[in-house]
């Protein structure tokens, strides 16, 4: 699906992703981890055409898409959801989904005046699915409700609803978990894994919840300072010494030794 | 009350208002204040669509208000014959020099690329191109200016009928917009505010300074009208007909002489009336099309995506919608709808007099129009354009009133009551500030706050 | 024909009607910024009602000036107003303070968006020039007395033997001395009282200020002083100079705007440099250069024109471009001001 | 009975609660460091203490005064100290004048204070008259703590120090954090780097999901295999 080749990203003297390459098989739901700083976001923005990569290339079904704009891959089906949901407050749950399809009749203001048929056709069409979505997503109840006012997690599967309005081939999910609660999270997790399965959804998400990435994810993928330091099953990883290392911090050899004597010492 | 009577309501009040001021003052009176209602309504209508509808602040109303009113001149008066043959040709040699210059400009600093000096060679260019352009535009002004200055001294208009100048006037507007959106758009909030400020000073500074084109402060006076006038009408026998019929009651009774008199002093005050009425009907039917297209326009996957972008631009743009495009299309028909009100305005008055814009009332009091009606919502906005103006006129003959109550009891030759009957007319700008205020303050939606939600 | 070198009395044309011109009125400008900058650092929004704050400010003045002057009161060589200022500056402070309890703050405390305060600045805009109207009238206003002129041109070109006189209006020097005493003022009091490095650290970063225990209804306090001051003084020297019109404060708007946003909101540094280099290149470009080069050009290429690039009237737009340009090359002015 | 405790913090930013029930305590003369996975709540856990979140409930104790109810200005002038992670000092000042800033709620002579911070960070001394923006920024972590000392605090609070510091600096930043603590400071520390930071901590809490995870001394939890795997957000 997606394949990024050797990319890296440079913000002045800071190397957010040094060189780093893997795969996205289509159809899978791969988990991106790695402590603060790891420069995951960086390589979902860059994915998603906030960045251009300072080197390297990334290939959407053996097409080079550096250098796109994120319209452009929205268009071509990749789509991103934010770590803090970035949704329409002032609007409704419906409208919040509605405005997603991109190029509508309706959209173009002398149309509102001149074909105002089709676009009543048009969007019939929309709110239906629109509905279908906040079912699938069971927030039916919500459909008039000002985005505003929903919780953290509803404001989550809406982002994830907003995905389902156009036909996604790549999702990148920036930590849906973040400040939702267990039980919704559940939800969440069922939802991507119906998407996946029911309409062949691809997913990439950023996730720090690790049972939730042990559920959902496979591979998992860890990056570490810009790199990629590993990859395989949540079970593969987690067991990984080197994958714990890299969580626990940056070892540096004079404190070690600090470390060794007061060990010996016997604090 | 229930919000979805509360706008019949309060229009309701409106109407009774003026009412009042007809039984009460005038019906002339009351006519007047109707008509410059209706234009304030549709000026506040295009602040609404860039202010309420994308959060566009603009406070170059005035700019684009003159605009409107110098495409009735351009559009109605006759062309003077003279000072074409004078100036004509060079102005208009100047005027495609000016076109090409810019072009070349912008092709220039493209074809530069990122080599040195690439904003200094532009700079130079800009300024080659200014003495290029000066160089014809100079002699050709002052040729023109010297064609009989006490008349014309101007290239004078089209000579086509005064109607069509009102879509001139948006035109010309929306061409201005483009210009300056293309440049200031990105800019921030309050650099916007700033920068548009500008340029409407600059505006009204080249109307009043470009006497070749405009008449600059010397003013074009006797324009064109869309409606009779009142002395043709006391001519002829049809309306005089009709008077005769409305006042047959009043009529009944008298001698000939007398008849005759009292028709002619009916006919008189009847024509003036007549004549008010007439572009009340036309600035209803321009108001009623603006907000109809408007409200189609909202109320539309359109405004919807507007909607979202004034919400949150970052999602809007991550959704794929192109930010920028929409943000200038509603700075173009804002400002289009306002150039309209700014030529309805001219048309009325008769006259383009540049000297008489001030950004106090042109730009300022049609955002308290705005703001005090409720910004996103069409009917708002119209709603504020008619109170608003109201309160605006009516504050001065109330202030005079009251500072004559409350100063009555010093002698009336005294220095400081005179000052005080003076100046009473300036506690309306007061009272426009506090009204202001408040309103942000107590109900920051306005009167007719924004429907947000699902519709 | 002329006497003395020509090159000197193209000096002394120069001085006499650029130089001068344009230091004076970059003073007031700079004085006028620097309100609009203080505010913007602290209160973080652009004050559309600064110019009438400064009519205001000059309104109170000059009433006292009048009163003053029929007590017989006078200041000798120098004008009376410079007595009645302090009282001009109170009462402007008074009604700063009460715009900001009555207006500003409760939006202050629901946080409300910056453009909110613009819009509110607004408001007491329509308020304050009302008031000023009300009061004193549209008209034109005289009041200056003392001394018009240091020196007179006639009495210089004696001095100097040049064909070219150099006059010094007394109103001239008064703005530049007291422009410079109240910057230095200014700056000592941001750079060296507590109070005022208080003010700088709430403008840099208001969370870490907070933390550190700075109150910041002090501040915002001290900040209204400090822009009634700055106001006040800039609106009076204006008046002294050119003549007191209400409306015109309104109009100064646009180039005092335009002098902090070309030095960069919120940087007082920034502030007075925008003031002189919005009135250089407005005087420059205004000027009328034909004398000038009569002067240096031999008798062949003398200019028939009169070699001016901008119509006077076309202040507004100098002041105009250079922000727009600024603004495209530089988005956050010389001085690197603070975005919100 | 610790010398500053937080007990049974319960709340979060209005939204949902971020920790639940999680007690945190540091004696003076000692490190306590909060370590744990991304998103475990271990900024909100410091900021409680410092009174800057919604509470549901728990109670805050400094020297057995219950200080639950102050605002955090309060807690300020009752000898807490903060270091934010980042915009932790005054870009456009000075680093002398951040110093000032940081004692602007003290009325005596201060410059005393400010040669202690010097003999603390003598590259401060050198640079002080540098804008702060300028340095570089290890430099400015030391700005930043020492403007937080500028008050004489009973209790340091760092939160994340060590973020976006190369490993040297890292450190030195330990050492003279250390030296704060030697001279009867209660320092308590958020940290992202935890191996460094429970190597020189006294005592330390793993926190995951908003909940005391595991409670220690530094070295203990080190060999804990259990709380190893607990960083990877178990």
């Amino acid at each position: 699906m997606i394949k990024i080749d050797s990319v890296s990203k440079h913000f002045g003297g800071i190397r957010a992703i040094d060189n780093a390459s893997f795969l996205i098989e289509k159809g899978s739901i791969t988990g991106l981890i790695g402590p603060n700083g790891a420069g995951k976001t960086t390589m979902f923005n860059t994915i998603a055409g906030l960045f251009e990569p300072t080197i390297g290339k990334i290939f959407l079904q053996g097409e080079n898409i550096v250098g796109l704009r994120p319209h452009q891959l929205f268009e071509k089906g990749v789509l991103r959801t934010f770590q803090i949901a970035h949704e329409f407050t002032t609007m409704s749950v419906l409208e919040n989904l509605m405005m997603v399809p991109p190029n509508q009749i309706g959209e173009r203001i002398y149309n509102t005046w001149l074909r105002r048929r089709q676009i009543k056709e048009q969007e019939r069409g929309i709110r239906h699915k629109a509905e279908e979505v906040t079912e699938f997503l069971k927030i039916s109840h919500l459909a008039n409700e000002l985005a505003g006012n929903l919780s953290g997690g509803q404001k989550k599967l809406l982002e994830l609803g907003r995905t389902m309005m156009v036909d996604a081939k790549l999702v990148l999910l920036d930590e849906v978990g973040a400040g939702v609660n267990r039980t919704l999270l559940k939800e969440i997790g069922k939802a991507i894994v119906r998407l996946n399965k029911e309409r062949g959804y691809t997913f990439c998400m950023i996730e720090h919840d690790m049972d939730f990435i042990g559920k959902l994810c496979d591979p998992v993928i860890v990056m570490a300072e810009g790199q990629v330091l590993a990859q395989g099953t949540a079970k593969e990883v987690t067991s990984n010494e080197e994958v714990i290392e890299a969580y626990l911090g940056r070892r540096s050899k004079h404190r070690d030794k600090i470390a060794d004597r007061s060990v010996e010492g016997g604090v | 009350m229930k919000p979805k009577q509360r706008p019949f309501i309060v229009f309701a009040i409106m109407a009774a208002m003026l009412l009042i001021v007809g039984f009460v003052q005038s019906w002339s009176v009351a006519l007047v204040i109707l008509n410059l209602c209706l234009v304030s309504a549709i000026m506040a209508l295009g602040v609404n669509i860039q202010w309420g509808y994308a959060g566009l602040f603009n406070v170059g109303i005035m700019g684009f208000t003159a605009l409107g009113g110098v495409a009735v001149l351009l559009v109605s008066m006759a062309p003077v014959s003279a000072a074409l043959e004078v100036g004509g040709g060079q102005m208009a040699l100047a005027a495609v020099t000016l076109i090409v210059g810019c072009i070349a400009v912008v092709i220039l600093y493209r074809a530069w690329g990122e080599r040195l000096f690439r904003k200094t060679v532009t700079c130079l260019a800009v300024i080659a191109v200014f003495f290029l352009v000066h160089s014809f535009y100079g002699p050709a002004s002052d040729a023109i200016e010297a064609v009989d200055p006490a008349k014309t001294g101007y290239l004078g208009g089209l000579g086509l009928p005064v109607i069509l100048s009102w879509v001139a006037g948006g035109l010309l507007a929306a061409g201005a917009a483009w210009l300056i959106g293309k440049i200031t758009l990105d800019l921030r909030t309050d650099y916007l505010a700033i920068a548009t400020l500008g340029i409407a000073e600059i505006i009204i500074s080249l109307l009043k300074n470009e006497d070749w084109l405009t008449r600059g402060v010397k003013n074009v006076t006797g324009l064109p009208r869309p409606v009779p006038f009142e002395l043709d009408l006391q001519e002829s026998p049809w309306f005089i007909d009709l008077v005769e019929t409305f006042n047959r009651g009043a009529l009944a009774g008298l001698g000939n002489t007398e008849r005759a008199d009292a028709l002619r002093m009916l006919s008189m005050e009847g024509s003036g009336i007549f004549v008010k009425l007439c572009y009340a009907g036309l600035f209803m039917i321009v108001l009623t099309i603006i907000f109809t297209l408007c409200s189609l326009a909202l109320h539309s996957p359109w405004g919807r995506m507007i909607r979202a972008i004034r919400d949150n631009e970052t999602a809007a743009a991550a959704m794929g919608k192109n930010v920028t495009g929409r943000r200038l299309q509603i700075f173009v028909l804002g400002s289009a709808v306002v150039g309209i009100a700014g030529a309805m305005l001219t048309t009325l008055d008769g006259q383009f007099t540049p000297g008489t814009y001030n950004p106090l009332r042109y730009t300022f009091l049609i955002w308290v129009m705005v703001v005090v009606g409720g910004s996103g919502n069409n009917l708002g906005s119209i709603l504020g354009g008619f109170l608003i103006w109201f309160v605006w006129i009516e504050a001065e003959p109330v202030g005079i009133w009251l500072m004559d109550v409350l100063t009555s009891g010093f002698d009336p030759a005294s220095e400081f009551r005179a000052r005080m009957l003076d100046n009473a007319q300036y506690m309306r700008l007061m009272v426009m500030g506090v009204v202001l205020l408040l309103v942000m303050r107590f109900s920051p939606g306005g009167i007719l706050p924004e429907k947000t939600g699902h519709r | 024909m002329t006497e003395g070198p020509e090159f000197l009395n193209a000096l002394i044309l120069l001085s006499n009607y650029v130089v001068l011109p344009a230091i004076t009125y970059g003073s007031q400008l700079a004085l006028g910024a620097l309100g609009v900058t203080l505010v913007f650092g602290i209160l973080r929004f652009s004050n559309f009602a600064h110019g009438d704050t400064m009519a205001f400010g000059a309104m109170v003045t000059i009433l006292f000036t009048w009163w003053f002057q029929s007590l017989g009161i006078s200041f000798g060589q120098l004008p009376t107003a410079l007595l009645a200022l302090p009282v001009g500056i109170l009462f402007t402070i008074v009604i700063l303070l009460l715009t900001d309890r009555l207006v500003y703050r409760y939006y202050r405390r629901i946080k409300s968006k910056p453009i909110t305060f613009v819009m509110l600045s607004v408001g007491v805009m329509f308020v304050m020039t009302g008031l000023v109207r009300f009061i004193i009238g549209p008209k034109d206003q005289n009041f200056a007395d003392g001394a018009r002129f240091i020196f007179k041109a006639r009495d210089f070109k004696k001095w100097a033997g040049l064909s070219e006189g150099l006059a010094l209006r007394s109103s001239q020097l008064i703005t530049i001395v007291v422009t410079m005493l109240l910057v230095a003022a200014l700056f000592w009091f941001l750079q060296k009282t507590k109070a005022g490095k208080s003010m700088r650290a709430y403008s840099d970063n208001e969370e870490l200020a907070l933390l550190s225990g700075i109150n910041p209804d002090t501040v915002v306090r001290v900040t209204w002083i400090l822009t009634a001051v700055l106001a006040t003084t800039a609106g009076l020297l204006y008046s002294l100079d050119k003549s007191f019109k209400p409306f015109v404060f309104f109009q100064l708007l646009l180039p005092i705007f335009a002098s902090a946003i070309v030095g960069g909101l919120g940087k007082p540094i920034g502030a007075i440099a925008g003031g002189f280099i919005i009135a250089f290149s407005e005087v420059c470009l205004t000027y009328v250069y034909r004398k000038f080069l009569i002067y240096l050009l031999p008798e062949s290429m003398e200019p028939e024109t009169l070699v001016q690039l901008l119509s006077t009237e076309y202040k507004f737009a100098v002041s105009f471009i250079i922000l727009v340009l600024v603004l495209l090359i530089a988005p956050t002015g010389l001085f690197k001001g603070k975005v919100v | 009975m610790s010398y500053l405790i937080g007990e049974g913090l319960t709340g979060g930013y209005g939204g949902p609660d971020i920790i639940v029930d999680c007690t945190i305590a540091v004696d003076q003369g000692e490190i306590a460091v909060i370590v744990g996975p991304n998103g475990a709540g271990k900024s909100t856990a410091m900021r409680a203490l410092l009174g800057m979140l919604t509470m549901h409930h728990g109670s805050v104790k400094l020297d057995g005064k219950d200080i639950t109810a102050l605002t955090p200005q309060a807690r300020i002038g009752a000898g807490l100290s903060f270091v934010p992670q980042n915009d932790n000092v005054f870009t456009t000042m000075t680093v002398e004048e951040n110093l000032e800033m940081g004692a602007f709620i003290r009325t005596d002579d201060i410059s005393g204070t400010m040669e202690e911070i010097y003999e603390l960070f003598p590259i401060l001394k050198e640079r002080r008259k540098q804008m702060a923006g300028y340095l570089s920024g290890g430099q400015r972590q030391q700005v930043a703590v020492g403007r937080a000392m500028m008050t004489k605090p009973s209790v340091l609070m760092l939160d994340e120090p060590t973020a976006g510091v190369s490993p040297i600096v890292m450190d030195e930043l330990f050492d003279r954090i250390l030296e704060v603590k030697d001279k009867g400071v209660a320092v308590l520390m958020v940290e992202q780097n935890a191996k460094q930071a429970l190597q020189i901590a006294d005592k330390g809490y793993v926190l995951v999901m908003g909940k005391n995870r595991h409670t220690g001394s530094g070295s203990e939890l080190l060999a804990n295999a259990e709380v190893r795997r607990s960083f990877l957000g178990g």
